[in-house]
């Protein structure tokens, strides 16, 4: 009787398996492409706690920095040439890239300074910048639009030559993984080197020591507050690139508040993917897989009882998807994810007590 | 520490500066020009969102910056809605600086802004995407049964209603012949929003017109009018180049959501395929995108905007739903500009044959897909 | 009394290292007033004081970790600053701290290299080459050491020798250990002692700091002693005895040991049957404990401290629950009953650490001494607080037992940590009890203090509460107790009768659990 | 005594404030020829003009900041409740939104019963709603040790996809021609005063003396208190941290969710898909304003309330966006999260032990243990 009930369920099962692969053979360099500011956001996020330092303004950090790379980009499309080099690059993008990664290492210089020298409340600290970001950029770009700024256009994808793409499995591999833009690259480029240098480099060892035991790394001689600082500024250069993909790489043009959840997304990512690089992009890439399945789902439902099942889900539950498997992954329920012990402590040079 | 508090001020002042060096031009302010005047003081309200939406906010803006002008009145002022619980209260704050016109723009606007009409007679509102829908008392009607004549209760509200499915029937037209593998597609932001809705539907029975065998793909973006549906490039921009690998064979794409459709046209330019914008003539609005974009299945903001203003003035306003369709010529297809070699004659006649039906009612672009 | 200091090396090299005038002022306490201390190279130089003493903070401050307000260090004659740990890890100066300074989630390995990383390049760790010289390091001890076990799982006499190695591998020429028997037992204190000895005949020099006067004597070269940060005498091993330092370090004729008279015990009070309990990973770390506490007696536990002992105190205090087992206080099975109910069947509970536990430290002395009792007339009624019922009790406590406090409003932070004590004793112990648990009731006080805990406790025994004291201080147990128990890996290896104990039969079983196999428990009563 | 350290606590929320007030003169400043195309020194002197004259210019203006300020302090209220118990509620958003759809979902369907059942039942829905939503985080802080801080923020998107589902889906409206819930009827709430002063701005009035009693006058609020500065010795003083967590989080919850109710029944009498609102995010702004003391945050809702009452009048006579609030808004919090430190600093000297309640939240993020 039972074996009976679950023969169909098997075939269901297996009828999904396929529909999934269909939707990731089909997809899978937009899945990459879609991950990439949830990727390098949490890549942010990934420098900032692994040295100690909690960060859930990474949504306002890539708000920012999308805006300054816009609007820097624009600015000096006004006047400067734009023959366009290897992907895609104008001087005026080359420009607003290098504004965007330089309002993301502002941004997190205020949280460094909030955090680290004043010490104050880091998700206090995290919580002003999402605040003032939005506010910000709406008040500029609102002020800004009336003068119709022209756009500076945006990064091209990296083009491989057909033979290459024609190899069967390989070209697919290659394609969904290259062919994007530069600010994708650098993200598969910046998640091994992360992950790389986290276990097997001096930075990576005393990153991890100050995030987990910073009084015990001072006392080996490691400047906590320097590693600190110098960690959250690179983290901001991450969440530059998160911000400037929304604006000269993926679009090209800013909207108020066009990050639209991304960055929260992004500590999610970083959450389920145990405060590790690879973990992170890899959450990353798997919200942005459950994201595409859902809009696979609306687009192009599977036929049979497999569509019947999955078009009884209410869309809302893709969206919310990565939100609460993170609550489930925090709660320790599946597979628990424990913080660096030190994260959210502000450091005090001089212990006064004892 | 006082002293790097002050230096990221001083920072932070010098680049907003810098900014404001670089835009110092501002927005080119209405010429007092020799017309009538008037000193009817026009008051805009938006939807949530911004009036740089390059949509529907911002050319109702302009709507009613041409129309102040137009009858000689001062510049208008706008109030931008940060949220939706606030519409009340934003058009409360015109009221109370007894400002003459209130323009609205918005479905969601129109609950708020008849409560606001029945409060203050003595002011003139203008609801842009606003069917009025009253009780017998003309009080906004919970049941949606619309006993009450709004024209005679609500003599001060015109209602501004335009038909989208006559130029997403146009567009359809166009999109159906100038597709040349009979697929093409729709995005919406939402369904959930009847403009949108009717649009699409117009949409997909011009194309049917053209072709009967055309495939056309109907898709929205969000179940609800929120962020995804309208506010998220990004994420418009992924929706799209996903139908597009899913069909690529879609030659054609017509976007019906607001920002998240303007990533819904790059993702059209990006895989060098045609694109039809919608509300205003995006070809101008979205220059970032012109050069992909067909037409636009416009609904003329601008002028209905201007246009009721300019009853308020002479006086020649009624209350009351005001349809706005081919007739008034207050919708129609944008330019083609630079798509122009694409119209052949034929496709032209086929176009003009459709204003024709449209105008004299036989055509139904609400059929065989219907309207809401 | 304290002889001109007439050192002996006028004509020898300088010394190794020389502070001359350390002076460092925290808010309210001047930690060390212009201290002067001298190490020659090859020596163990003791440096003994209470608690509180300003041991620790000379240590900070020779270490880079606190700046002091005056005064000079000298490095084999040349004056040197030394402004973090790396400049004083670069000087050829180690410490090994009170708390370790372990990263809990690294490596053995890691632990040791952090800081100090060997490097293939300028980015890559060479972890190969290193290993290589650990393990030599290791079998220069006769160790057997798992270079890639995480620190965190290894037992407190292990990451003892992890930091001793830490030191070891940067060639420190100075040494600084900061009470480093403290978590030991006897039998790894000897072996620590026989590696500083190896050590000292490698050239390092090694600052010993403990107010453990026999342990003092036993390695030190020379010993320094410090009282309320001053030094108050320099001495030689073989130049003085215990009663000699005792007086330094405290300052008067000090009797080491307090008369507690004598004790009648009367019926059981608690009565703990075969006591099974978890720490928060969840490992078992009490293992079948059962003994009972009589009135009118002081049953003491001695142990190293991570043997199970703060887990029990848990588990019968109600902070914890047992994982099985059995617990009645005056006949009434009490097993898992919370601190409420335990504190309204007549139990108190000084905490071992008042900070954690004891004190609200942001409020107020009213709040903290209603603590206990906030909740019960007179100073509440149904929800609502009295607070002049509250005040008024704390008026009455502050002048009872003592405390010095500028007022009752005054959050608890503010008071000296003996006044705190106070707060906690006052709280605890002003009503009649059945039942006192007092968890290492005088760690870190002063002997003030001490003393005054003491004769509480004993008066509340004379009185006929049955008193339950845990501590680590083998001679508080030993001073203290009608009863001594012994606990060892979570089981409580002996109980006998506090006459008969003596401090080295007790430090063994502390060490060894008893030569015989454990496993029925011994003498339960 | 007393009023010596109620003006220490005083102090710096307003040094706060006007220090935002000139970084805000400086964006506008900055930002002028964008306004009025020139650089225009006076316009944030006519810009705070305008602010001001629209929040307290004339008796609606006045009302208007009551009404805009009561879920403020009601959202205010829930996330410094949280404070108090050493938890940081960033779900204000969330718990505000599954109230406000309760109290949308259960007017609609008693639009036509008496009014005085209508509005208790939906108000007790709204309740009930962001008490289990408030619960959810608690609870999973008490048993998991999850950080309530990363699960509200989760919960907060969760619920605009709930209530996106609600409302396009089983709560539509029939015949509507857009997304939105039934009108609630005869729940809406009465005005009370003036134009719109509608009976939710008493719920804000009354939580704040209700919520003051509680914390400092009753065992209730000490057992919340003493959790928050102290887990241990709560647990040693017989208190159950965990219940604790759990019930001041459904407090907070509700608090909040009280606040859905009021706008939803007071002012829009409907929900319509895609509301959205500030009201989460402004309250933590309000809690820090007001010291996570209820009679402070009444002060801060108001403020914030003025703002955000006045922002109108000052984009309509200045010109200047009303985004400008969020920016004064960040710019204090700014200041208020430094100068804590610097207090903190110097608190030895100053009234010991005053400011730490807040310095708790962040320190447990790395812990993520149970209480």
């Amino acid at each position: 009787m039972e074996a009976i009930l679950d023969l169909p369920v098997i075939g269901l099962i297996l009828q999904f398996i396929g529909y999934l692969v269909q939707v990731v053979v089909l997809n899978g360099g937009l899945i990459i492409t879609l991950s990439t500011p949830i990727g390098l956001g949490a890549l942010c996020g990934f420098m900032n706690e692994r040295s100690g330092v909690v960060n859930i303004g990474i949504e306002g950090m890539m708000l920012a920095s999308a805006f300054g790379a816009w609007y820097v980009a624009s600015i000096s499309a006004g006047f400067l040439p734009d023959a366009a080099g290897p992907l895609g690059f104008t001087l005026p993008l080359l420009i607003g890239l290098l504004a965007g990664l330089a309002t993301g290492v502002l941004v997190s210089l205020a949280h460094a300074w909030l955090s680290i020298t004043v010490r104050a409340d880091q998700i206090i600290s995290g919580t002003i910048i999402n605040i003032v970001a939005l506010g910000i950029t709406g008040y500029l770009a609102l002020l800004i639009s009336q003068s119709s700024p022209r756009s500076a256009g945006n990064l091209s994808a990296l083009n491989l030559p057909q033979p290459v793409t024609d190899i069967p499995v390989l070209g697919w591999l290659l394609a969904t993984f290259l062919e994007h833009g530069p600010i994708t690259l650098s993200m598969l480029v910046v998640v091994v080197v992360l992950q790389v240098l986290l276990y097997r480099s001096r930075w990576g060892l005393r990153t991890r020591a100050v995030g987990e035991h910073p009084r015990a790394a001072e006392t080996v001689g490691i400047d906590v507050i320097a590693l600190r600082y110098r960690n959250v500024l690179l983290g901001g250069l991450l969440a530059g690139l998160a911000g400037a993909w929304f604006t000269i790489e993926y679009g090209n043009s800013f909207q108020s508040g066009m990050t639209n959840g991304r960055g929260f997304i992004a500590l999610a990512a970083l959450i389920f993917g145990r405060w590790t690089p690879l973990g992170s992009v890899g959450a990353a890439l798997l919200f942005g897989l459950a994201d595409t399945f859902g809009r696979a789902i609306r687009q192009t439902p599977p036929a049979g009882d497999l569509g019947a099942v999955l078009g009884a889900i209410p869309p809302q539950v893709f969206a919310a998807l990565p939100y609460i498997v993170t609550i489930i992954v925090l709660a320790g329920v599946v597979g628990r994810s424990i913080p660096p012990a030190a994260d959210g402590q502000p450091y005090e040079r001089e212990a006064t007590a004892r | 520490m006082r002293k790097q508090r002050f230096g990221l001020l001083a920072s932070l002042s010098v680049a907003a500066l810098i900014l404001g060096a670089c835009q110092g031009t501002g927005p080119g302010t209405g010429s007092g020009s020799q017309g009538p005047t008037s000193d009817l003081k026009i008051g805009l309200v938006t939807d949530v969102g911004t009036l740089d939406d390059k949509n529907f906010n911002q050319f109702s803006w302009e709507g009613a910056k041409q129309g102040a002008q137009a009858i000689g009145a001062p510049e208008p002022q706008s109030v931008v809605t940060t949220a939706s619980a606030d519409y009340a209260k934003n058009i409360q704050s015109f009221v109370d600086q007894d400002y003459d016109i209130i323009v609205t723009v918005g479905f969601a606007l129109g609950n708020d802004t008849t409560k606001a009409a029945k409060a203050n007679p003595n002011i003139k509102f203008i609801g842009v995407d606003q069917g009025l829908c009253v009780t017998e008392s003309g009080d906004p009607d919970p049941d949606f049964g619309c006993k009450g004549d709004a024209a005679k209760l609500l003599p001060n509200y015109q209602g501004l209603v335009f038909k989208e499915q006559q130029p997403g029937y146009l567009a359809g037209i166009v999109a159906a012949s100038i597709s040349k593998s009979g697929h093409i597609a729709a995005i919406g932001g939402t369904k959930v929003v009847p403009a949108v809705a009717n649009y699409i539907a117009g949409y997909a029975n011009g194309a049917m017109s053209v072709n009967p065998d055309i495939k056309v793909e109907q898709q929205f973006v969000s179940e609800a009018p929120d962020n995804a549906a309208f506010n998220d490039p990004a994420g418009g921009k992924a929706f799209a180049e996903q139908l597009l690998a899913q069909n690529p064979d879609v030659d054609v794409l017509f976007q019906v959501a607001g920002k998240t459709g303007n990533g819904v046209l790059q993702a059209a330019c990006d895989a060098n395929i045609h694109a039809i914008g919608v509300d205003v003539d995006q070809h101008e609005s979205t220059p970032e995108s012109a050069k992909c974009i067909v037409t636009s299945a416009e609904k003329k903001l601008t002028k209905a905007v201007s246009d009721a203003i300019k009853r308020v003035a002479d006086g020649s306003d009624k209350g009351g739903t005001v349809p706005l369709d081919i007739t008034t010529d207050s919708i129609g297809l944008a330019p083609f500009y630079d798509a122009q070699s694409l119209i052949t004659p034929d496709i032209q006649s086929k176009i003009d044959a459709a204003i024709k039906g449209l105008k004299d009612g036989s055509i139904d672009p609400c059929s065989p897909t219907a309207c809401v | 009394m304290t002889e001109p200091t007439a050192p002996l090396e006028q004509h020898g090299p300088p010394p190794a290292l020389e502070m001359r005038g350390i002076t460092k002022r925290y808010p309210g306490v001047l930690a060390n007033d212009g201290i002067d201390l001298q190490v020659h190279p090859g020596e163990i130089h003791a440096l003994l004081g209470e608690n509180g003493a300003g041991k620790t903070t000379l240590m900070n401050i020779l270490y880079g970790l606190a700046t002091p307000d005056a005064g000079q260090i000298l490095l084999d004659g040349e004056p040197v600053s030394i402004s973090s740990p790396s400049d004083a890890i670069r000087r050829g100066i180690s410490m090994v701290h009170q708390h370790f300074m372990l990263v809990p989630v690294l490596s053995v390995a890691d632990n040791i290299l952090l800081g100090e990383e060997p490097m293939a390049g300028p980015v890559f760790l060479d972890r190969r080459s290193a290993y290589g010289r650990l393990r030599d390091l290791a079998t220069f001890f006769g160790w057997e050491i798992d270079l890639d076990a995480p620190v965190g799982t290894l037992s407190v006499g292990w990451q003892q020798r992890v930091e001793i190695l830490k030191a070891v591998y940067r060639n420190a020429q100075i040494l600084v250990l900061d009470e480093p028997t403290a978590v030991l037992t006897p039998q790894e204190t000897r072996e620590i002692f026989t590696m500083l000895r190896r050590l000292t005949t490698e050239g390092y020099s090694i600052i010993f700091i403990s107010h453990k006067l026999y342990e003092v004597l036993e390695i030190a070269n020379r010993i320094t002693v410090i009282r309320r940060g001053r030094v108050v005498g320099e001495r030689l091993p073989s130049q003085t005895d215990e009663e000699d330092l005792a007086q330094l370090m405290v300052g008067r004729e000090v009797q080491l040991t307090v008369d507690r008279g004598t004790s009648h015990p009367g019926e059981p009070r608690l009565v703990v049957d075969d006591l099974y309990a978890r720490d928060d990973r969840g490992h078992e770390v009490v293992h079948g404990v059962s003994l009972e506490v009589r009135a009118g007696e002081v049953l003491g536990i001695a142990g190293v401290a991570g043997n199970g002992q703060d887990e029990l105190v848990e588990a019968l205090v109600g902070l914890r629950r047992p994982s099985a087992g059995r617990v009645q206080l005056d006949g009434h099975d009490v097993t898992g009953a919370g601190p409420r109910d335990l504190h309204q069947r007549g139990m108190a509970f000084v905490p071992a650490d008042r900070h954690r536990f004891g004190l609200v430290l942001s409020y107020p002395l009213t709040d903290n001494l209603v603590l206990t009792d906030y909740f019960r007339p007179p100073y509440a009624r149904g929800i609502m607080r009295d607070e002049d019922a509250i005040r008024v009790q704390a008026g009455k406590a502050v002048e009872q037992y003592d405390i010095r406090t500028p007022s009752v409003d005054v959050a608890a932070a503010t008071l000296s940590g003996g006044n705190q004590q106070k707060v906690i004793v006052a709280r605890e112990l002003d009503r009649d009890l059945r039942l006192l648990v007092l968890d290492q009731p005088t760690r870190g006080l002063d002997v003030g203090s001490i003393e005054f805990i003491h004769r509480q406790a004993i008066a509340k025994r004379d009185a006929g509460t049955a008193i339950l004291l845990v501590s680590a201080e083998l001679d508080e147990v030993l001073e203290l107790s009608d009863r001594i128990g012994v606990m060892y890996r979570g089981r409580l290896v002996a109980l006998m009768d506090a006459r008969s104990a003596t401090r080295e039969a007790v430090g063994l079983l502390m060490a060894t659990g008893g030569s015989q196999p454990q496993k029925t428990d011994t003498g339960a009563a | 005594m007393n009023l010596r350290r109620t003006l220490s606590l005083v102090t710096i929320p307003l040094l706060a404030i006007v220090l935002a007030l000139i970084v805000g003169a400086v964006v506008i400043i900055a930002s002028s020829p964008l306004v009025s195309g020139h650089l225009d020194l006076v316009l944030p002197l006519r810009a705070y003009a305008a602010l001001v004259s629209g929040a307290f210019g004339t008796v609606n203006g006045l009302i208007q900041t009551i009404v805009s300020a009561s879920p403020l302090i009601l959202a205010g209220l829930a996330v410094s409740i949280g404070f108090k118990a050493g938890l940081f509620n960033i779900g204000a958003q969330g718990q505000f939104l599954v109230g406000a759809v309760a109290a949308a979902a259960v007017g609609a369907g008693l639009a036509h019963a008496p009014a005085p059942v209508a509005i208790g039942v939906s108000i007790l829905a709204a309740l009930v709603a962001g008490a289990v939503y408030g619960f959810i985080p608690g609870f999973l802080k008490a048993f998991t040790g999850a950080h309530e801080v990363v699960t509200t923020i989760m919960l907060n998107y969760i619920a605009i996809q709930f209530v996106a589902y609600l409302i396009t889906g089983p709560l539509r409206a029939t015949g509507a021609t857009f997304a939105r819930s039934p009108s609630v009827g005869a729940a809406e709430l009465p005005v009370l005063i003036g134009r719109n002063g509608h009976l939710g701005i008493l719920f804000a009035l009354v939580a704040v003396p209700i919520a003051w009693w509680l914390l400092y006058r009753t065992t209730i609020g000490f057992e919340v208190r003493t959790v928050g500065a102290n887990p241990d010795a709560a647990r040693y003083a017989g208190m159950s941290p965990r219940w604790i967590v759990i019930a001041t989080m459904t407090v907070c919850g509700l608090l909040a969710g009280l606040a859905g109710a009021g706008e939803i029944l007071g002012i829009t009498g409907y929900m319509p898909a895609g509301y959205s609102t500030n009201v989460g995010f402004d309250g933590i702004t309000v809690a820090l304003l007001g010291r996570a003391n209820p009679i402070g945050i009444l002060f801060g809702g108001l403020l914030l309330g003025a703002m955000r009452a006045g922002s109108n009048l000052m984009q309509i006579q200045a010109g200047v966006p009303v985004q400008m609030i969020d920016v004064l808004q960040g710019v204090i919090l700014f200041f208020l999260a430094a100068e804590l430190v610097v207090r903190y600093v110097f608190r030895v000297r100053a009234a010991r032990a005053q400011v730490t309640e807040l310095q708790t939240v962040s320190r447990s993020y790395g812990q993520q243990t149970t209480p």
